[in-house]
């Protein structure tokens, strides 16, 4: 086995490691956001095809790569931006809700 | 600075990004630091692509140029991507992410499929053999994550029918597409370079991810999203292994396994488990509602009128809502009666059960998309103990969180926690049949004499309920 | 920076991030022998005080080696034994306290 | 099978066996699992040194024959240490564990500073600087810790007494060797290649050991040693560095961010921060019950013969025990009382306080240890609202814990959650004086009219009720 390979392979165990230490017991109201907050991570494949689209000589290769591009830039902005939505409810709210009600009702 | 140096400091900065991942994931755990948290994971995502384009552009090329048409497909990618994943965040109804996070999911396992097959129609000989392994796997996990997480978003957001869909000797087709993804797979494994067999592979892997979330109620995709979301994440530590890229392995991992606990943790919080679930068990959800009759008990039906008398007098009301006021869009009518209520002196307070609803979080997006004053809004632990000093517990549109056999062992909800609305010194549900929930079972609930049953549609139910009090 | 020297140091964030993730909020009770569990583990140093031992040639590097062999083991043994013995106590009592107290009083 | 497949094999299981320290540790945060995590743990570390031995007995050495004298270092070392361990592990009372724990972490900080000291003493030319960074710091941390540790040890043994102990112009010699220590680490960190500087680094470090330690007080010693298991998991990872070998960086960075974060928890349980006590705040503990004598507000003595009545004819009794019931040994005594009362109906449970005594969970292992049945202690937030319904709470030996200060801000207890002692019906305090405790303030529990006060050691005092119980 290389050694590139092993340490490859110990920074996979441990990276697996951390993902199960990292959720703990969290409330259900937040399972969503996390989901799409783990979402947004695995857009780092972005990086990996701007090595490929860089690398590109044929036409395949380059329609492929240009696709993975797009692709994991989506995954990667639209994951945040959508996870901050989700995540802007948590924000407290004004506490004096009687006054804006009935301004409304 | 020679670019041994540049890629050294490219180097760490992937890592000090993996440890932001990891940092805002901790935080995303607790409401309190949740934004910051993904604000945190964003920020080193920005410094992880910025670093990259760096050592893409100061890493030397054969000829000593710039490598024009590369830079063009990143470019032009970036922006169609950007632009399309940040048109449609921002402008996704609050109830349809679920479906757009599916989308983007797909999105992320496409790419990272599409690595490993540019990297494979590359190769001249047969690789090494782990990097063939990392290929391969990347290849089917990448292709599965792909299609399903598309028919999950189709089922959500109503293009593809939500109850289970039987394809016709299914479980034949599946396993052996299965089978034949397997075996391609072991025979690249064994050295050969065949691109037919990869695309065989590719092929099979894209059609099983089709077949194995058709038969899936639509109710379950929550828990089937969150599963293939930490497959997306595998497949992205596989396209690490094959570019020997430890940024993409570390955030990949990271992704597959705190995604497989939060799968877990989601489906125990509904009370299934992940294999029930992915077998296709109950789950027809929404197809369900002409079962039963209202078998055994009397019902004792009421009109909107006397409901009206009745929570206009009341010192305390709890709503409960549930999934049938989400699919009647009845959150803003909701509001509307509980400020009328709370503008003649009642106490009124929303009672939320974590599954309430399809996906988690269901009614608190829903409710505080209306407006809803956040403090009215009361968690499980928090409001049960208050139902006995409740006058009316008024039910919309919820019913297996309601249901009291959850208490007692041998039904499909058994163990489930669930609101004590049968506590309360009355109550008023409102739905449009004596129709089943999601678990497809009665409920008791409706034949206890203290409850009077408002058959309506919720939001049409809610306006009458306003109406009637406006009229007092 | 050699290649080696950045795999080391990946291993050793992401072992930071695991050891910060895997402590969550624990009952004072534990606290104790959590500290004492990973006191044990820090007893991994008998692999290297291994390496040092069997590269030893003179008489300094041998003194020194059989020490820290020695305190590495004595870390290790005792560590694991320790907490054990700690442990013990969250073993679930017999339930009937009554007849023994009887018995003994 | 040849060296190469060999060594892959070793790496791989080391990595095993990280994975079953973080799991094992996982595990350790619950009471339920707890065994069984460090079980697996002490399983991963024995797979790991098992597949060490097998390593290095594969290796090709220079003459191609076995190292007679490394084997010979090794297996003696291993039996004198590891019979060292077992024994003192096997027989060291309950109560005196955290003393033994602190000795092991000086031994395992003293290994990895010797680790670093054999490799540069056999340093030919100035080692590559990062190497060199790595073994400087390891140097001086293990160093440190190891006679930091020994002097918490004393400490809590008794050793040395445990009041803060002031070196005369203590903190200028501490700084002068922090000066010393970190001016020659960068003369050496500058490529210089120098066995005195080492040395030097060495005793100064040290030395800092002692004169860090010295200064704090007995009762701060668990989170001081908590601290030193931090620095000795840092220790070991630099270690790692010298070595070049993966499963000690893994190891000590898991135990060095762990053991930081268990050190956090620690001092907030105790309402401390880390920085208050290594700077050495109050803390004198054991060393101030002579202070004041009842100021503001009357104190009523009681006697043993009202106090055992009391108790005799009471319904419901809550024992506090708190460090004095420690200092005197007394949990036998009051196992006993608490039998006797049971034997004649009354209905007995202990309150436990999670800082009561002086470490974590203290009060736990030396009632267990008296074979109180488990299901009697209590918890302090499930005892607490059971106060208001008890007839008699016996406070033996605590103090700050049940101090109703703590409900108001600007005492030195403000926030620490406290026993509802104060509820009681009555209140009954068995301590020798009007001495006060850790915090060193007075409580005014103890002017509280429905408190009476017997003065008497725990032991003597709990035994003089019994006797008095038994005379009914
Ligand atoms: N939250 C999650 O993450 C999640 C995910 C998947 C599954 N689940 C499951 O979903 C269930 C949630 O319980 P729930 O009480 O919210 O819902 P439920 O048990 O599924 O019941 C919903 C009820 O709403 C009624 N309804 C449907 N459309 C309506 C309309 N337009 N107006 C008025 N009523 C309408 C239906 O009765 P009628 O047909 O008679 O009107 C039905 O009985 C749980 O079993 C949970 O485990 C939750
Ligand atoms: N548990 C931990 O992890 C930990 C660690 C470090 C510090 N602490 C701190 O320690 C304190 C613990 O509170 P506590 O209520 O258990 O103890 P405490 O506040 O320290 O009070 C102990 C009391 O016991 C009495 N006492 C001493 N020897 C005695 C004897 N032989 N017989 C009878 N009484 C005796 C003393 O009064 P007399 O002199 O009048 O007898 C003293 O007031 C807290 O402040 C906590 O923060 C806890």
């Amino acid at each position: 086995m290389s050694p590139e390979l092993l340490s490859a392979l110990t920074v996979f165990v441990l990276a697996i490691l951390v993902g199960f230490a990292v959720i703990s017991k969290v409330p259900a109201t937040l399972h969503t956001p996390l989901m799409s907050g783990a979402n947004s991570i695995h857009g780092i494949v972005l990086v990996g095809s701007m090595f490929i689209a860089i690398e590109a000589n044929d036409l395949p290769s380059q329609l492929l790569s240009l696709v993975a591009v797009a692709f994991a830039t989506m995954n990667v902005v639209g994951g945040y931006v959508v996870t901050d939505r989700m995540l802007q409810m948590f924000r407290k709210k004004p506490v004096a809700p009687k006054a804006t009600e009935q301004a409304e009702g | 600075m020679d670019f041994s140096t540049i890629s050294d400091i490219v180097r760490l900065t992937w890592l000090a990004g993996a440890a932001c991942f990891v940092i805002g994931l901790m935080r995303m755990n607790s409401p309190a630091t949740a934004r910051n948290g993904n604000l945190l994971s964003a920020g080193g995502m920005a410094v992880a692509i910025a670093a990259t384009a760096i050592l893409l552009f100061a890493r030397p090329t054969v000829d000593g140029g710039v490598n024009g048409t590369g830079w063009a497909i990143i470019v032009v990618g970036i922006l169609v991507g950007g632009g399309a994943g940040l048109y449609t965040a921002r402008t996704v109804k609050m109830t349809a992410m679920p479906q757009l996070v599916s989308l983007f999911n797909a999105a992320g396992g496409g790419a990272a499929a599409l690595i490993a097959i540019d990297d494979y129609l590359g190769l001249k000989a047969a690789p090494d053999p782990q990097i063939n392994v990392a290929t391969v796997l990347d290849i089917v996990i990448g292709s599965i994550t792909f299609t399903g997480s598309l028919i999950a978003a189709g089922k959500l957001q109503g293009l593809i029918a939500g109850k289970p869909i039987m394809i016709p000797a299914g479980r034949i087709v599946t396993v052996a597409l299965a089978v034949i993804t397997v075996l391609g797979a072991v025979f690249l494994w064994a050295g050969n370079l065949s691109v037919p067999v990869m695309l065989l592979i590719l092929a099979a892997a894209l059609v099983f991810g089709v077949t194995m979330v058709l038969p899936i109620g639509g109710a379950d995709m929550p828990v089937v999203i969150s599963l293939l979301n930490s497959f997306t994440g595998t497949a992205v530590a596989m396209a690490g292994f094959v570019l020997g890229n430890d940024v993409l392995i570390i955030a990949g991992a990271l992704v597959g396994a705190s995604g497989a606990i939060l799968t877990k943790l989601m489906a125990d919080a509904m009370n299934r488990s992940v294999m029930n679930i992915m077998i296709g068990g109950f789950g027809g959800g929404e197809g369900t509602q002409t079962a039963a009759g209202g078998a055994g008990g009397t019902v004792r039906a009421i009109g909107a009128d006397d409901v009206a008398i009745q929570l206009a007098y009341a010192q305390h009301v709890i709503v409960v809502p549930g999934y049938g006021l989400a699919v009647a869009q009845a959150q803003h009518a909701v509001r509307e009666l509980a400020e009328l209520l709370e503008e003649r002196g009642v106490d009124v307070k929303y009672a939320i059960h974590p599954v309430a609803g399809r996906m988690p979080g269901h009614m608190n997006v829903l409710l505080a998309e209306a407006n809803v004053p956040y403090p009215q809004l009361k968690e499980m632990d928090d409001i049960n103990p208050e139902f006995e000093r409740c006058d009316v517990a008024l039910v919309v549109g919820a019913n297996d969180v309601t249901n009291p056999a959850a208490r007692r062992p041998g039904s499909p909800v058994s163990g489930m926690p669930i609101l004590d609305v049968d506590k309360a010194h009355s109550i008023v549900v409102i739905k449009r049949s004596m129709g089943r929930g999601y678990a497809g079972i009665d409920n008791e609930l409706y034949t206890n004499p203290k409850t009077g049953m408002l058959f309506a549609d919720a939001k049409d139910g809610l306006a009458a309920l306003t109406a009637a009090v406006k009229a007092l």
